[in-house]
Order: C-alpha cells, then structure tokens, then sequence
C-alpha cells in the first residue's frame, strides 16, 4: 500500500468518526490516528477538545516558528488553546475524564474483541509504551471509539474472538473504525454496520477473527 | 523562611538512593535545570516517579540514559524507546501506572488519605497484587499513596514564600507533586517578592515548597 | 451550548425530593439568589449537602427556617441554632461530616472515585457503620462519594463555555461541588464571552456546568 | 468573675500559646478563644495563619466600611490576606491540613483526657456545633494545642480521666492550655509543667479530674 493511499485511508477513518461526534461534545483524541480527526471538525456542531494533560479548547498547532512550548497536546507536541478553553492541573484533568465528564474518546487500538475488551498498550518483550492516560479515558469517558487499521503489518486481523495481549480494559469499546469496516459493540457482539467503499462484506469478515453479526443494510463510508 | 539557592546547591541535598518525583509532561513542565544539575552532580540509585521519561536526549530521558534510575514509576513511555530497552535488559525496574491513577496515588500522598477506590485497572494487569472493593454493584480497586524524598517542581513565577505560578499547560504533574515529597525544590524562572504574585495565580501553594531554585542563579 | 437563563428559570427545574450540593462557607461564596429563587418557587423536602446552613435568616438557613428540608448533610452547624432544635424535634434529620471528609466525599464523586481511606474520625461516632483498612499500620475509614442531582456554585465571572472564576475564599466548596452533580448551576455577578475570562484564573473549568443564571437578569 | 477579668484571663491563655509556636510555621486557629492567639503574634518569629475555609496569609478585621466579604475567617467574619499568601479551594485546603503540612493548631475544647483525647463538638441533645475542621484539623497537625477554661460554667473539671461526651479524636492533644495551667499530654499521662500567676498547685489539682503529675519544677504564667 502507497504512503498516499495509505494516508487516505486514515483520512476516511478521522472522517468517518466525526460523524459519531454529537453537538456540544467534549472529547478526547488519543495520539496517532485519533489526533487525525481534529482536522475534518464538522462546521455545524461545537466539539469542544480535551487534552489530558491539563486543558479543554484544545486548538491547532502554530505556525513554525510561533510554538508556544507551554501549550502541548498529549503527545508533547505544540499546540494551542481556543476561546473559552481553560488550563488544569493532572488531577482535575483526570477527574473530568474518570467522573463521566467526557463525552467521547478516540482511541488507537492493537486488539479489540468481540465483548469490547481493548488491548492497546503492551506487547510483552517487545512494545513497553505504557497505557498513559488510556486506562482512565476508556474507564471514563461515555462512548469509547476506536480507529485503527483493520489488520497489523502481517496482515493479521486485529479484531479478534478473545484479545490475546495485556488488556487496557474489559467491556469498553462502544465503536471501532478501521480502514475496511465500522462495527458496534453490542451485548450480543459485533455487528458489522458499514464498509469502507473499496471493501467489500466478504473481504472484512475474511480480515477479522471476531464473528461480526451484519446489520439488516450495510452502508458505504 | 524558604531556602532560596543555586541549582546546585539545591539538588547538593539529594543523596544516592533518593526517591524523587518530577513534574512534567514529555518535557513540558519539567524542571530541566534541576535535572542537569542532578546529572552533573552524579547522584545514582534513583527512584524517579514522573509521568513519563521524556526524550532520549531531555529531561528524565538524560537520568535513564546515564543508568542514574533502578526504579522509574510513570504511565507513558511512548517517545523514550530506551526505557523499554534498558527495561528488558534488566538495568532498570519500570513499574507502569495508569496516568489518572498516578495523579491520585501521588495527591494521597500529599493530602494524608491512605488511599483511593478507582475503576481503572479492574480486569487487566494493573489490579495484580491489589484488594479489590465493590461500592454500589461496582468493582474498585484500592490504590495506595505515594510520596518521595524530594519533588521537582517547574514554575514560570516563584514568590519568596515559596508560592509559584506554573503557566499553562506545564501545570500537569508539578501541583500534586509539590504536595507529596518531604521536600519539595521549585526551579523557577522568575522569583518575585511575596504580594508581587497575585493570590488567585497561585498554582502550588507556597506551604508546600522547602526550596526555591532559581534558574537565573545557576553558575 | 450552556443554558444560560434568569435565576427562576434555573431553578425551575428543581423538584420536590431532589438533593442539591449548595457552596459557600457560611454565606461567603453561597449562591444566595439562587437560594432566594428556590425558596419563592416553593421547592420542598429537600436533601441539602453545604457546609453549613449559614445564619437563621441567610442562605441554607432560610431552607432550613421554612421547612424546605429533609435532610441536611453538613459540617458546622454552630452560627445556626435552629438546625439542632428541628433535629431535636424530629423536624429535620442531620448528617454531621467531618469537613475535610466532606470535600474528598464530594470530589470523589465528581472524579469517578469509588471512596477514599482518611484517618479522620477513627475512634469516633463517625465510624459508626463504615469499614476500617489498615494501610501500613494505621488505621483509615472508608469513606463513600457524594453525588447530587443539582448543585449551586457562587461565581463572580462566568464565560458563555460555563468557565467560573471564584474570587478569594469563596472558592471553597464550589469547585468539587460544581464537579460532583448531575446538574450544575451557577449563579453569577458578570457574563462574559469565551475568550474574555483568562485561562489561567478559571476555578471551575465549563465542562461541569450545565446551567448559567446570570443574576443581573433576575426579574 | 468579672468580664473584665475573664477577658485577661484569655488574654493570658492567647499569650501563652504564642510562645509555643515555632519560628516559620503554618498555624491554624479554631474559632473563639484560639483566634484570640492572632492578636499577640510574636514580631521575632515568622508566622503564616491558615484559615480552612481557603486561604494562607491571614490577616487583621478591615476597618469597619472596608470589609471584604469574599475573604472571610473561618467563623464567616471578614478578615484580610496578607502579602505571601494564597487562595485555594476546600479541597486543597484539607489536604494541606491532613496532609501533615500544617506545624500547630489550636482548637477549643469541652473535655480533654489523660490519653490525650478531645471532644469539642457534641453534647448529645444540647448543643450541635458539628465537627467543622475540627477532626481533620486535630488528626492532621503535627501539635494539637487545646485552649479553654480549666473549668465549665457549673464550676465542674473539663480535664477528665476519661473523655464522656463523643470524641473528635483519639489520643491527639499535646498541650492544654487553661486559665490556670499549661499541661503536656505524654505517653504516661499529663504533666503540669506551669501554672497560672494568680493559682496554686493545689488550686489547679483540685479542680481537675485527671491525674496530674508534676514536672520537676513548675513555672508560673
């Protein structure tokens, strides 16, 4: 897959879950791929950004050259604050996050299963990234998406019947995004709602190890 | 009276050994003086508690490079792959905290509770070794308090009575910080009379600061 | 976007029954309009988590002196001698809480926190009921969270985003209340746009506020 | 006894109670007979007052006309901040008590014990006080200093063998101050070290029901 193509297909996810954004929402973006999402912010809806490492309105980066080193997202990358955004210290920051203040959170993903369990932060001997503030935000927050690629760089599905690696989470994944498919987490596993439009059903369910019940149509993102 | 000094002669106080937390989120809010100081000084042994470990080349990152740490206590290792590596090699012991959970452990410490009941952690790795409550049909896990020798603390404007304004997003870690270690060290950038910093301003009260540094003071 | 309404139309969404965490310490940072406008609508059967019930004739007091209560959970009752003669009389029933355990109750129940372990009021009535933990070696309770269906925060700026600044000691318990209810309602001098109110000087961040009475536009 | 008497007598309290604090400490003064302590501050030490409804600093009453409603003391009467101090919330003000950041209170008290306890809050179907502070302030202080009459309105002891009313706390008190003696609380009991000007060993004895031991000389205050 180009770097091109592969970048649009990002750019289908980021879009695609902007629409599962509600009017005066507050919502957090993981690092990554969810960060993507800040650049298609629907006109019509006021979203108001979180970063967990201490405000809301959440802005764009600065030009280069205008960084404002005081000001970063959670990456650690330069950023800015909107009118109507305010600063917090670490504890406040979480306690919005863990007391139900939040409204959505974007996470990435290494594996998620069919009860919603999320993997996302370990792969024993090889990946330590740490779960940083992904525990609390899943734990927290009042819908959890996750937007990854459908399968890892063996080609190996990602959505699987039971995660295998350290889990982040049990029953916590409300929606996953991925470059092929959008799936619901219900009670009764995952349903496969829509495909991406150079996919097709048989093509996402030969990718995923999970059982995927359909929905009655399935659109096209 | 606060203790007001060079850099380092602030961090001359800090032995091998030493359990210290430091301020900061990838580098921002971070005491990056104080830690140059601690580097040049050669103090080993450490047990370092801090959200994460920087960069390679900035920060905590330069304590981990120079085997200074046997024990770092942080959520986030993402932009510091040596950890990880020093980690498997067995030169470091690396204990991962849920960053949510880190602020409350370490605000505990600060605020003389013996601990805090959270749903974060249930039903992965995280809850191993820990008593486990259920409130209201709910499952929490008992967490512990966690304080230190000594706390960096990163301030835009240190009053003489130890209050200081940390500006911005550089807050994260810096308040809950100051409050847990039995000696806390403000570096700042600016050090002011008591009455020049406006009251409502204050992010650290100054009750809780031992040391003030000032970084312009640094020979 | 925030409801932002006059004084009555906010607390029109109060019922009879419903629990309202309202701030202040002693009347300083109380949201006496509010109180005012609830007290004319007739609200009743109340279960009031403040501070204090303030004097006779101000604030919870007046809640209290017309019989709007049914439960009051509070801390220092001592300027109000009419809350001990109605609990006396079986008028209204008390929850006495330690003053500090009152805050971490309340903010426990705005952070997601299933309780806290505090070593205050061991060996008093206050245990009575609770479980103790000994964390290495002394004694804790644990305590529950506080939660509420509304809650009245006093600002003296509030932004259109529902970001208050508290001035001075009327702080108090406005911030962890303001974070602990369903429906958080503040009563403010000044209006302002996003943008108008400093970041830095922001008590209680927008997020938690639903409603925004501005008094100036009490009828 | 007269008030003019009385008012001397607790001056005399107050002033003793100054000597007792450390150069540099963080000092809390409960409501009533300790506040009085505020007004016989040592001008060679440097003494910062705390006040638990938010603040550091605390400072004289304005003048009347030039009251500030919004910095109140914690008995709700307007009082100043001085330079050097802080305004925080309820939150961060407890955890600076029970956090053990706070080097003295001094509180009043109904009944003190040999062991140490106090109870100041509650007189079951009489007086409602509530606890205030109280219980975080004497579990959190690194010294506990009680401040009261030696004995009640009836003429009947408040230092006690054994605490009836209900405690505020177990075994916290260091040091009783009265208007006839200043006593240590030690692990074998409590010890008369001074006794007031115009008392007797005797006098004081007899008036309490704790067994006093003597220190090897007793001073006069």
């Amino acid at each position: 897959m180009s770097d091109d193509n592969k970048d649009l297909k990002r750019e289908r996810i980021a879009k695609r879950i902007v629409r599962e954004l509600p009017d005066n929402a507050l919502v957090n973006l993981g690092v990554g791929l969810p960060t993507l999402v800040a650049n298609f912010m629907p006109k019509d809806k006021t979203i108001l950004l979180h970063s967990e490492n201490g405000f809301t309105g959440l802005g764009p980066m600065p030009a280069k050259g205008a960084e404002d080193w005081d000001i970063v997202n959670a990456g650690g990358f330069p950023v800015s604050i909107l009118a109507g955004g305010c600063f917090f210290d670490s504890a406040m920051s979480f306690s919005i996050i863990r007391g139900g203040h939040l409204d959505v959170t974007v996470l990435g993903g290494l594996e998620v299963d069919e009860a919603g369990n999320l993997a996302n932060y370990l792969i024993p001997g090889k990946m330590l990234a740490g779960m940083g503030g992904a525990m609390d935000l899943v734990v927290g927050a009042r819908t959890v998406i996750i937007a990854m690629e459908h399968v890892n760089k063996y080609g190996e599905p990602k959505i699987l019947k039971q995660c295998r690696l350290p889990l982040t989470a049990q029953r916590v994944v409300n929606l996953i995004v991925t470059d092929m498919a959008f799936m619901r987490v219900t009670p009764r596993g995952l349903v496969l709602e829509e495909i991406a439009a150079d996919t097709t059903v048989d093509d996402v369910i030969k990718n995923t190890e999970a059982h995927l019940t359909l929905a009655p149509t399935i659109a096209t993102f | 009276m606060k203790q007001i000094c060079t850099l380092r002669a602030a961090v001359a106080q800090i032995t091998d050994c030493a359990s210290i937390m430091i301020g900061g989120f990838v580098c921002c809010g971070m005491a990056l003086r104080l830690i140059d100081a601690l580097l040049e000084q050669g103090t080993k042994e450490l047990t370092i508690i801090s959200n994460d470990a920087g960069y390679p080349d900035k920060g905590v990152g330069k304590l981990v490079g120079a085997n200074r740490i046997r024990k770092l206590i942080a959520s986030y290792l993402g932009p510091n792959p040596d950890v990880g590596r020093k980690m498997n090699s067995g030169e470091l012991l690396v204990e991962l905290v849920p960053q949510g959970t880190l602020a409350e452990r370490i605000r505990c410490g600060g605020a003389g509770l013996g601990g805090i009941l959270t749903p974060t952690g249930i039903g992965t790795e995280v809850e191993r070794g820990k008593q486990i409550i259920t409130v209201d049909g709910k499952q929490y896990l008992v967490e512990m308090p966690l304080r230190a020798d000594f706390s960096f603390v990163k301030a835009h404007v240190c009053d003489k009575m130890g209050n200081a304004f940390i500006a911005k997003s550089s807050k994260n870690f810096n308040v809950v910080m100051a409050m847990a270690a039995r000696h806390t060290i403000v570096e700042t950038d600016e050090l002011v009379e008591p009455g020049a910093l406006d009251p409502e301003r204050v992010s650290v009260p100054g009750v809780f600061v031992k040391t003030i540094a000032w970084s312009n003071s640094h020979e």
